[in-house]
This record gives C-alpha cells, structure tokens and sequence, in this order.
C-alpha cells in the first residue's frame, strides 16, 4: 500500500521535501501510519504532538483517528495557514 | 469566480467580468506586499495546495453567497514569489445592496486567512522565513461563528 | 482625492493613485445603477449641490482618516444623467491593516448616503422622478454616531 | 440687499427654478426672510413646515433662525439627500 505524504510551510522546509512516499504491507489506520512514522523518523514525533498541525487525508479533515487508509491515498500535513 | 494563480490582475477587468445589471453594489477587499518598516523584507513567497484550497474557497463562496443573498463573488489569490506592493488577494461581492456585499466580502477575507491552505513567507535576501499565523486573524474568523451558523 | 464628475472612471487606474507600499489593505465601495425589476427605469438623474457636496466629502474623509488612521482614501461621485449599470460612486479606502479600511469604507459610503447634498431621481421615459430617502439608510448612517463620536 | 436662493430635487422640480435673486431693501434675519417667502408665494409655507428640509446659509446648516443676513449671501433648501 502506497501512501503519499504532502509537507507545507515551517514542516516542509525543516524535513526539506514536499512530499513523500512510503509504502506499506499491512493494512493500516491513520494511528498506526503515525506510529510507523515516529519509529522512522523521530521528527514526527514533534508534529503528531504539535495541536496546531492539521492532518488531511484526500482533501478532507481527519476527525478520527482510526480511519483506515488505502493504496494511493494522500495525507498532508498543515501547519497554521497564513494567507490573504 | 474561484482562481489561484502566479499572474497580476487588473480591478476593472476583474469588475467587468462580475458586472451585471442586476446589481446595485459591489464591495471590494484587495490585500497587497506591504513594505512593514519594523521588519524588512524584500518580497513574499506564498506556497499553496492548491486542490485543498481551491475546495475551501469554493465552500467560502457558496456559505457567503447564501448567508448574504450574493448575486455573485470572485476571490483571486496568487502564490509564488512577490514584490514589495504587489497585489496579493482579490475578493470581489456583488449584490442587489450595499450592507450584503460589504459584510459578505469582509467574512471572505477574514475566512481565507484563518482557513484556506495558504502559506506566507518573508524574503529577506536569500532566505525564506514562514510567517506565524496571528491571534488576532484567527480571533477575527472565530468572532463570525455566531453570524454564519 | 475627492471628485464630483460627470465622467466614468476605472477602477484600476483609481487604484494605482492611491496605492502606496506602506500599505497592504484596501477597501472598495462601488455602486452602480440596478436595474430594479420591480420599478421599471431608463437609468438615474444625479443633481449635486457641488459647493457643500465638496465640503461634506473633505469631512467626512477627514473624520474617517483620524479615526480608522487611514493612509489615504479616494470618494468620486458621478452627476447628471446615468444609463443603467453604470458607475455611480466609488469609495477607496487604504490602510496598513485590513480591519480599519474595512470598517471606514463602510462608514463613508453610509454617511455619503445620508449626508452629502446630492439626489437621485429616476428616469422614466421622459419624466424623471425625485427618489425618497430609504428610512434604512438614515438609520444605518445614525448607528455610526457612536462609533464616531 | 440681494439674497440668492438655490432650489434642489422636489423643491426644484415644484418651483421650477434652480435658483431665484431675492432684493429686499432692510436688515433681515432669516427669520424675517422666511415670512416675506411665504408672504410671496404660499409655496413657501408648505416648505418651512416640512421638517425634512434643510437650510444651508453659505455652505452652512442654518442653526438659528435669527442669524442675520448679508448682502450677497446664499441660501439653499435641501430635501432629504438622495446619493451614492
């Protein structure tokens, strides 16, 4: 299963990519990506505890943690916005 | 009209394609590339996503057309790099009268800054510097709860 | 600026008299001649006591500039015979921050409307007909008094 | 003493005049300059009754009736404005 990862603002520039894509075998919830995350990378550690962050999952708000993911799905990661 | 794009606009041409006779009032809100004096910068970077926030934009303008009975609306924003006094936002609303656009356009503008995948930066020489979201935008989108729910 | 013609204008062009790099917000009121459904028009007759009319408009920009700190702020009013869907005012208001030009963009154009010495009439074939003061619009001038004062 | 008088929107319309030159031979006030109108035409009755209407004496709201007049002055009556 291949999941994409989108980075914006302060997190895009300090992890110094856009975007990411990581593959997994098993099936998955978003709290199990963000577990996997973390054991990757303890970058994530910060941003899965940062309040401000919101995690998008195909355009829409994650609300539920426990939401299951699928091939191709796209999650983004959105600090604070800060346009207009 | 819903557009997020690199290129400049110009405010009659952007009025003319919203125009209609039907209208009596028109209520604009046009954000440019302050020169701030405390803090100098060269210019500003803004990064979108632009599927993401194409969305909100279209859910801003569909809530406030209906809220405020608009005829119409247009919200342009640019990304990428620009100048010190360059045109960034364009909210336009358009209305059979005056007190709709004139609130409809100010919800807009206060929605799109606490709530669309816009990101700014300052450029200061060859850095880019992201910019911190302010209380105050944020305290100002919170404060039309009441009014659009 | 503040102008009192009989001549159209482009937004645009308005625009870039009064854009400056101190600022980064601008507010626009522009009203335009509806085509009311129910109240078959031509277009509008627009008679101006030009003297007082002047002296109105440098107040009440004068009194919004203080109290909103506006960087600067443009009124044009357009006379005499308009067709439908024509330009009838313009106000620009330019600040820093969007919040202040905003509110005095919407404080202008309220107290135009119910204090600076000019009438409209509608055109009807060839008679054209005094327009009554809306009670809407005095009383939206008069909930500024404490905002104002 | 001449006094210019300016007519504007329904008052206009109803006189048929933008404007009339008024001579009067005394001092006055506006006060008197009201009862000589109306003396004149009884149009003027109606327009001093009518508490929407306001009177300007060169460029200014007429506050106190008994303000005096000059030779040369303006005055202007003015319905209930009508802009933007």
């Amino acid at each position: 299963m291949k999941i994409t990862i989108k980075y914006f603002s302060w997190v895009r520039v300090k992890i110094q990519k856009s975007h990411e894509l990581f593959e997994f075998s098993d099936e998955m919830t978003f709290l199990n990506l963000k577990n996997e995350l973390i054991n990757k990378n303890s970058f994530f550690d910060e941003i899965f505890k940062d309040r401000s962050i919101k995690f998008f999952l195909n355009l829409k708000e994650i609300t539920d943690e426990n939401i299951s993911l699928n091939d191709g799905d796209e999650i983004a990661l959105l600090p604070p916005v800060t346009g207009g | 009209m819903i557009k997020i794009t690199k290129e400049d606009f110009n405010l009659e041409e952007e009025f003319k394609k919203i125009h209609s006779k039907k209208n009596g009032a028109y209520s604009f809100f046009l954000g440019t590339v302050r020169q701030d004096i405390d803090d100098n910068i060269n210019g500003i970077f803004l990064e979108c996503y632009e599927d993401l926030a194409c969305n909100q934009l279209n859910k801003i303008k569909k809530d406030s057309t209906q809220k405020w009975n608009l005829s119409d609306c247009t919200i342009i924003h640019r990304i990428g790099d620009l100048k010190i006094s360059e045109k960034i936002v364009l909210v336009i609303t358009a209305a059979p009268h005056r007190s709709d656009c004139i609130e409809a356009c100010e919800y807009i503008i206060d929605t799109l800054k606490a709530n669309v995948a816009l990101w700014k930066f300052h450029i200061k020489g060859k850095e880019k510097e992201p910019v911190n979201q302010k209380k105050k935008d944020l305290d100002k989108y919170l404060s039309w709860s009441q009014v659009i729910s």
